[in-house]
């Protein structure tokens, strides 16, 4: 195959269709270094570029459309090559056999993987030249009769049960913060200062109160501290009529 | 006539790799012409006789076994317990702390019916035990945990279990259940 | 001392049966007090050589495979896969040398881009696996080989591979691997 791409590289145009035989222009280099002949680390470089830019130049005489790389690596090697004849200085020089060095060790390493696939593809395959057994027995057994059994997931379940439980008491009614007479009792004892005379006992209510259960409820703590106030003589109520408004005062007596 | 000891050699490889049962006619086809497949099989049979595997015709034609004698000592027993379902956890949480217990007070805890199979699972674990009969309608039995349930547990006593209080707080558990509280409603109303 | 063949009968049957090759400890667990597994393997090693299927070690372990000789008869009636193309071929052993190694890298060695079908076609087969990601921008996966790779190619461990050293020139790889000269011929002819 090498042999007969770089013969045909010069003349007929029938080469280019070899280029798409190859694997990007590393493949290429490394098949024109093996056509050399030579062991690879004493190959032309100088030589494999123009075969190179050959390949490439004939590629475009007849408008064969190329990849950027195939271009980018013609490009680099026309660099390489100008360097190698007439560097402009001794670092430059210096510059260019490196170069050259390495291009010639990157195609070392595609060699030797490529002999790397050629000695795996020549072993005998698995499946394609040797074979194994096609019904395996599988020897073993599983035995699921035992429990896993550990604390954490018992304690999972007793919080479960917890509160499946508690989940289904929260429907005993809860408490409602009515007013209490405790409440009353505090209100009508730091009001009483600010009311002169005769003040009607609605006037001691909350005021603000969520709706008319808490209300008649505030009425009758109200009431109730009311009565204990007057009991203890600490205030004086009055009622003009039965269900009439009740009013109270401060006892004149304290 | 004697088979060859390349027909042998065939025959050997081909039911040894073939992933079902090799049919004799099959065998046949790749033998050289004059060859018997049945004195191939034979011959076969014969050189592997005794030994850790056996040539055998089962349903559809000749396969290689591993010897029956054998096979006991070669197979391995994976053991891959089971967890226990939830509710038979959530169970036996309740006959744990609870003890004795009767199944109505188990599923007065739960909020729902105790499935007969949940407590037949922990019987049969022996995990619980009966511990005599309630003196109330209908003396129902009464469930205890077994000393089995301290060892798989690895408790030396009933008082190693966790104690309500070290688990949790009562507050938090309320809030949890009342986050629950309106998928659990539906279920409480058609158990009321 | 000789193993005896009740060894050399479990054993058989232990390899036999396994659908992957057997570690030689796990053999060394099965074997009675005393009897070595290196002596029972080399006894079967004998007691098949020449035959239809033949004892190899192969990644890691133990493992029968039909004779190479048998190969062209057997897959008139045993269905293979294709052999792998000449790209896959050549990634795998770039992966298989520079392992862990970049997709990057694997293009950087071959001076082109590499189709996605390739590393899919190696990842289908199983023969390489993905091991973490180098930390490096982008933070690229890693491709490492897998013990389907070593069982395929009939590899011991990864060590069985030439040294890099000897992988100069392909008559000289062959000859030094004393490889079936058929198998290779086939494949430098399909190389083409």
């Amino acid at each position: 195959m090498s042999e007969t791409a770089v013969a045909e590289a010069g003349a007929s145009p029938s080469f280019v269709l070899r280029l798409e035989g190859f694997e990007g222009p590393l493949d290429l280099l490394l098949d024109l270094a093996r056509s050399q002949k030579v062991d690879l680390a004493q190959i032309s470089i100088l030589a494999l570029v123009d075969q190179y830019l050959a390949i490439i130049e004939g590629a475009r005489r007849v408008r064969l459309e190329l990849a950027a790389d195939w271009l980018v690596m013609a490009a680099w090697l026309a660099w390489l090559k100008s360097r190698l004849l007439v560097p402009a200085g001794v670092e430059e020089a210096e510059d260019a056999e490196i170069a050259a060095e390495g291009l010639a060790s990157r195609l070392a390493d595609l060699q030797r993987m490529r002999m790397a696939a050629l000695w795996l593809g020549a072993r005998p395959q698995l499946g394609l030249d040797v074979f194994a057994r096609g019904a395996p027995e599988d020897l073993t057994e599983t035995d699921r009769s035992g429990l896993l059994l550990d604390l954490p997931s018992l304690m999972r379940g007793h919080i479960g049960a917890l509160r499946r439980q508690l989940g289904r008491r929260r429907y005993a009614p809860r408490m409602t913060p009515w007013w209490s007479v405790q409440d009353a009792l505090r209100r009508l004892g730091l009001m009483l200062g600010q009311m002169p005379d005769w003040t009607e006992l609605a006037r001691f209510l909350p005021e603000s109160l969520p709706d008319a259960a808490a209300l008649r409820a505030a009425m009758a703590s109200t009431l109730l501290a009311s009565l204990e106030m007057g009991r203890s003589g600490d205030i004086d109520l009055r009622q003009e009529q039965a269900f009439g408004p009740i009013a109270i005062r401060r006892s004149e007596s304290h | 006539m004697e088979p060859s000891d390349d027909s042998l050699r065939l025959a050997e490889a081909l039911v040894f790799a073939a992933a079902a049962p090799v049919p004799l006619r099959t065998l046949a086809t790749m033998l050289p012409e004059g060859e018997e497949p049945e004195a191939v099989v034979a011959a076969l049979q014969a050189r592997y006789a005794g030994r850790g595997v056996e040539l055998v015709e089962v349903a559809g034609g000749l396969q290689f076994r591993t010897a029956l004698d054998l096979a006991p000592r070669l197979t391995r027993v994976i053991e891959i317990p089971r967890r226990l379902p939830r509710v038979a956890m959530e169970t036996l949480a309740i006959i744990a702390y609870r003890q004795p217990v009767t199944r109505g007070e188990i599923e007065e805890v739960r909020g729902t019916a105790l499935a007969q199979t949940t407590l037949e699972t922990l019987l049969e674990a022996e995990l619980i035990a009966p511990a005599g009969r309630r003196d109330s309608p209908g003396r129902p039995t009464l469930w205890v945990t077994t000393t089995t349930f301290l060892s798989r547990f690895g408790l030396k006593a009933l008082g190693d279990l966790p104690r309500r209080d070290d688990l949790v707080n009562e507050a938090q558990l309320l809030q949890s259940a009342d986050l629950n509280e309106q998928a659990a409603a539906e279920t409480v109303v058609s158990h009321d």
